[in-house]
């Protein structure tokens, strides 16, 4: 039991924080920060910067570009980058495909996929997800049939994150439908958005944004090398990549970004004359959620302490759980802080005197309702808290 | 007491429900929202032909004379299509402060108006610098000659930008005035821009604009602006049960349908129990914003009644509109988000009602004022 | 729409608060307000009184002591007699099992036992839960088998409340085990705790006290005649009965009660060196608490003008959810008021400067978790609420 | 930093552990608490030998030098079995201020005997009038000659019938201070009683009782009790956390079990969502409570810090405790509110715990107090 970062561990958590707020030029850091969109653009630049630092995919194997780094300092590199409004590395990419690929590619694909990939040369979406699965994966349709050296793919995906700015998909597909089980006949295939036969439709979102897409195929022939480890072994790199996705997704430091920047809002804020910061209700509640962030931040930690086999532990569930809640609680307390001004939601800059935060108040707490359905939804992560660890 | 709703009532409810229900399904509301004023004139001018928008006022002003069950029948329909007309804005808001303050002169013009549905009067409030308050300061009220003018900002104005009339709360010596401001008067900006929840609102400039000044004398009007937005609340509190009232029927209709695993979503207990949740939260706020309604109709109430009920019926709403918002899109899972379903939008209007005249910590630490002035609250005036 | 009473309901409201305020005895009343142990003999005192002045039985047939009340005026009277403190007339059998034999009974039965139950000259008790049953009623085990002109009944019964003062049982047994459907061979008898073959042991519960009891039965010998109703219609009988048991169960005049004493003790309490009433973090509690009540009591009147036909409205699945939550947070109000205070529990009262409403905060407050347990579970409420009223 | 516990301190807790499963079985603690004086003395003997109780004292003072981790590990154990020994109360919080606050001869005599299970000191510090204060005021102090005598009352005293010495906080020129009084001094009258978990408490009448005075000069032990406060609230903080974690394998292993409708309970999925739900707030105070412990620990800490880390592990303590404590009875149903099932027993003490030194509310509203002092809290110091 030690309180305090050993000596190497503090110096790494000064470098990285050095790193994040010096390198990353501001603008992209400013527009995170506010919430705004940031633009394709601004995420390639950042990930380029940290991928020519060797801080893009950390956890990769090292000949790929990973560090030999602790849990614990992945941690804390995650932590800063979110504190310091760091757009971090495309989860596709470095979280998903990447580590998949390197896991159970061929040395081709590695070497053809893994550079690109880090460097967001390649831009990654994902095609799991139907409109008619949802978090009952195994139950896609979409079905690949061999024609030749080719699959040709047809169906059709959905919730496809900012797939209009993807390069490459991957996509799990029913290879044999004859297969016993229904997880068994799937498989892993990845190609270029722009093949023929595949087309994107965004779907707008509560906020008036566009971040997630339906994607269609009709006919669409994919290389049989484009076939990723072995065929209808696709479920198992799928629950990898998925175990994978749920860990760093506490987001304690984007929440405590969040807090803070609403107790400066609220201390400039006046409410029956008086700063808002100084209403005792807002203090409170703002105290009781600064410790549920406290606790979750620890259990990460202590998480990350144990997890040292790099398997996912099943308390991972926990952080994903509690850092939805939690995240989803900061844009609450961000909207009832901004209140009356937060109905000005979509006023130009020059068309308004409510400043930007209280005018993206609540598209954006209506946008993080995502968080607790994506990546495995809340109701799966206690599914998996009352299986596998209860026992029930 | 009696909570039910005589059959003339019944009538008109069915009325307004008919015409809101063919003029509104989550396609065309999406369509009208997209496109400004964000609410479609036609249905406005047909609300105006069926007496709803003067169904609070005097008929010697030009209104149906009829009391606030009325008007919550007719905010419940609007709140169970999301209407994106401005009916608690407008006709309970603006009108309200108007039948309570103005000449009899001003009552006949504006009310009569607002009736026929000629003019849009809404009520221009709130200040960027404030938050909840019935005061104002950010405008202020000078004398000129026989009248006066205003200058300062107003912000965010609900259907400021389309209003051909607004009522603009100013500070004057000893208080806060409330003048008449026409759309088109001088000095006068308006930016209007789309709120979350589709509906527009504006930043009301005014610059030594001319303005007429509400009622005989000008006097402090805090205690009728209280009382007003104690009356809209209640109104919206109305909205707000339509609209969660929709939010659950949806929800409980996408638990029947919607398959996952090989069985209907019904089929999982942690959901079906979430779902009774949700219903247990509404028929607890259907009670009290019924009851502050009964307040509100009540002629022996004081003011300080009306005050304390909307307060009560804010807070309940605060709580089952977020419970039941945030609750309806988990349930949907993804496509709850997405702008294309229904259900969200719902969440983001009862977001915004919940935010308009004062959130429920908000009433809360108002009603914690009073806690020890009475040993228990009474439902039933003794 | 109507705010106000009608001036007839007003003096029926006025004329139960008179009554019940002037003559039940102040010391049983004193005795209920201070959630001490109530005694047999006040119970019956109480009920005898009632009974006497036609206030027992109201909501029974009119020939049997029952009133043409309207719903309001039954929730008047029940809610008056709660907010003074009056022991309420004895649910099983005001509520249970003389509505039973007055629908079901034969002219004898009605004879016999309708009288006495309004007079609490019976006491009754109930005989349904059994150890492995719980809220599963229809899978339960105690057995009646027919010999000659008795029925011979074998087999356990368990929370049984207050079996200890108990003169007679109403009890489901099982009287056709080859029945198709389990809830098809189920029967109602009663007959005497005292009969020879009936045993009783009290269940210590957490409070320290004994009102539940396992009840067994080892070859009991119950007259044919003592059969309520039609043989193997029991089932139907229990719902009847159950229906009723969730009518005026919302208990709100009890719950502003517990809270109105909260609010004074809590003006006598110092906190930091003011009145604990004055906290802003109480205030705001008690304001949230009371607005949670006054819904569930204006829901309780909403349902009794909706409920003219009799038949249990499903929307009292709200009033027994809510109302045993509300009941709960109130003796939790009771403990955080009494902070310290509450650990005196069972001092006696010479033996401490802890006042009796202090020491008894924490026993209550652990004993009312029973509440949402008790008389269909707060579990099963909410699956009549999905069932019946959602459809799901 | 570092979560984990070394090979030694993990001896540590096999043997406490050992030893109290050994002792307590649900049974065996209905019979222990029955009788006076409300825990085994045997195993307070026990405990002695193992060294526990003068685990976090100095070995010149008769302790074993050992830290609050180490403390934290005999907590959890106590905990988990609901060891009715009163470990947090005499060891944690009395033996604590001897510690901090005798002289050195003061420490030898009481910490040795305390160390050695030969004489049972336990704090008496509240007083009926007053609330969770680190000050006294119902007792106070008056020198006599080259000592003091007491007079007041303190309410309720844990194990205050049972101990061999008092340290009683008293008031004095200028604060609070604390005094030794030995158990069979003139003028102190015990009345003892049960508290609802089973444990003991007693009312300390003291009528001129002579008394020593607690460290060398009579100055204001304010801040020396709240220290003690606080590290005796992070110790009960583990102890909550074993209570809760027997709690919840409780409730899990009865849904597992126990069968209704002719399937386990662990088949209905609202039932295991909310032992989920248990676990999720079981972990979060888990490591809220060893952090509050390396805070402790951490020999550049400051008061300020120690307080501050209580006051945390306080209010997450509280919250989780209710919350796991109404659920494991609520899962259970109607066993769970019975004495002769364990269950509601681990409750009970969560209530205790939650009531000696402060509860939720109490500590939220002090981290309410310091919420702009920092732009976010640092887990980690700097």
């Amino acid at each position: 039991m030690q309180l305090h970062l050993s000596p190497e561990d503090q110096a790494f958590r000064d470098e990285m924080r050095t790193f994040f707020t010096t390198k990353i030029p501001q603008a992209i850091r400013d527009d995170v920060a506010a919430h705004r969109e940031v633009s394709k653009e601004s995420y390639v630049e950042a990930q380029r910067i940290l991928n020519a630092a060797g801080l893009a995919v950390p956890h990769w194997p090292a000949e790929w570009g990973g560090r030999d780094w602790t849990p614990l300092q992945r941690h804390i590199w995650r932590e800063e980058m979110q504190l310091a409004a760091v757009p971090e590395p495309l989860a596709f990419n470095a979280s998903m495909i990447g580590p998949v690929i390197a896991a159970f590619g061929n040395q081709e694909q590695k070497e053809r996929f893994l550079p690109a990939t880090a460097n967001l040369d390649i831009w990654w979406c994902q095609g799991f997800s139907e409109p008619d699965a949802g978090s009952d994966l195994a139950s896609l349709r979409t079905v690949a049939v061999r024609d030749g050296d080719d699959w040709v793919v047809n169906g059709q995906k959905t919730w496809t994150t900012l797939g209009q700015y993807a390069d490459w998909i991957f996509c799990l597909v029913r290879t044999d439908p004859t297969a016993e089980k229904k997880q068994r006949g799937i498989s892993m295939l990845v190609f270029p958005m722009d093949t023929p036969g595949v087309t994107l439709r965004p779907i707008e979102l509560l906020d008036g944004g566009f971040e997630v897409n339906e994607v269609f195929f009709e006919d669409v022939r994919v290389p049989a090398e484009n076939l990723i480890g072995e065929e209808n072994r696709g479920w198992d790199y799928a629950k990898f990549l998925l175990g994978n996705e749920r860990v760093g997704i506490a987001r304690v430091g984007a929440t405590k970004r969040m807090i803070a920047d609403a107790k400066e809002h609220a201390a400039r804020l006046s409410s029956g004359g008086r700063p808002l910061i100084e209403d005792p209700s807002m203090r409170t509640r703002i105290a009781e959620l600064e410790n549920e962030l406290l606790a979750l931040e620890l259990t990460a930690l202590r998480v990350v302490s144990n997890s040292s086999d790099g398997k996912p532990n099943p308390a991972s569930s926990v952080l994903k759980l509690r850092g939805s809640e939690l995240q989803q609680a900061a844009t609450e307390l961000l909207v009832d802080i901004a209140g009356p001004l937060s109905l000005a939601s979509f006023a130009d800059d020059d068309a308004t005197d409510v400043p930007e935060w209280a005018r993206s108040a609540t598209p954006e707490y209506l946008n993080y309702r995502k968080v607790s359905i994506y990546g495995g939804s809340n109701e799966v992560q206690r599914t998996i808290i009352a299986g596998t660890i209860l026992g029930l | 007491m009696d909570f039910t709703f005589d059959t003339e009532q019944q009538a008109l409810r069915e009325a307004v429900a008919g015409l809101l229900q063919r003029a509104y399904d989550p396609e065309k509301r999406r369509a009208v929202t997209k496109e400004d004023p964000g609410f479609d004139e036609k249905v406005w001018s047909q609300l105006a032909e069926m007496g709803v928008l003067g169904l609070p006022f005097a008929e010697e002003d030009g209104g149906m004379g009829a009391g606030h069950a009325e008007v919550a029948l007719v905010a419940t329909e609007v709140g169970r299509v999301l209407a994106p007309e401005p009916f608690v804005e407008s006709v309970v808001l603006a009108g309200g402060l108007v039948a309570d303050v103005g000449t009899a002169e001003q009552r006949a013009q504006l009310l009569g108006a607002l009736s026929e549905g000629s003019s849009l009067v809404v009520f221009a409030h709130a200040e960027p610098g404030s938050r909840w308050t019935p005061t104002a300061t950010g405008v202020t009220a000078t004398r000129s000659g026989d009248g006066w003018t205003l200058s300062g900002t107003k912000e965010p104005v609900p259907s400021g930008a389309r209003a051909d009339v607004l009522v603009v709360s100013a500070a004057v010596e000893g208080g806060t005035g409330l003048f008449v401001v026409r759309g088109d008067a001088t000095g006068l900006t308006r930016d209007g821009y789309r709120t979350h929840d589709g509906t527009r609102a504006a930043r009301v400039t005014l610059d030594g604009t001319p303005a007429e000044l509400l009622g005989e004398d000008a006097g402090d009007r805090t205690a009728a602006i209280e009382l007003a937005l104690a009356r809209a609340t209640v109104a919206y509190a109305h909205e707000a049960v339509g609209a969660m009232e929709t939010a659950l029927t949806t929800t409980s209709e996408y638990l029947k349908t919607r398959k996952q695993f090989g069985v209907p979503l019904s089929r999982f207990q942690a959901l079906t129990f979430r779902a009774a949740d949700m219903y247990v939260s509404l028929e607890l706020v259907r009670s009290i914003a019924l009851w502050a309604t009964m307040v509100v109709d009540a002629p022996d109430s004081t003011p300080e009644q009306v005050l304390a009920a909307a307060d009560r019926a804010r807070l309940q709403t605060s709580k089952a509109g977020r419970h039941i918002g945030k609750e309806a899109i988990q349930l949907h899972g993804g496509i709850g988000v997405t702008a294309e379903y229904s259900v969200g939008h719902y969440t983001s209007r009862l977001t915004a009602i919940d935010h308009l005249l004062g959130d429920g910590a908000w009433a809360a630490d108002r009603l914690a004022r009073t806690v020890d002035a009475h040993p228990y609250v009474e439902a039933l005036p003794a």
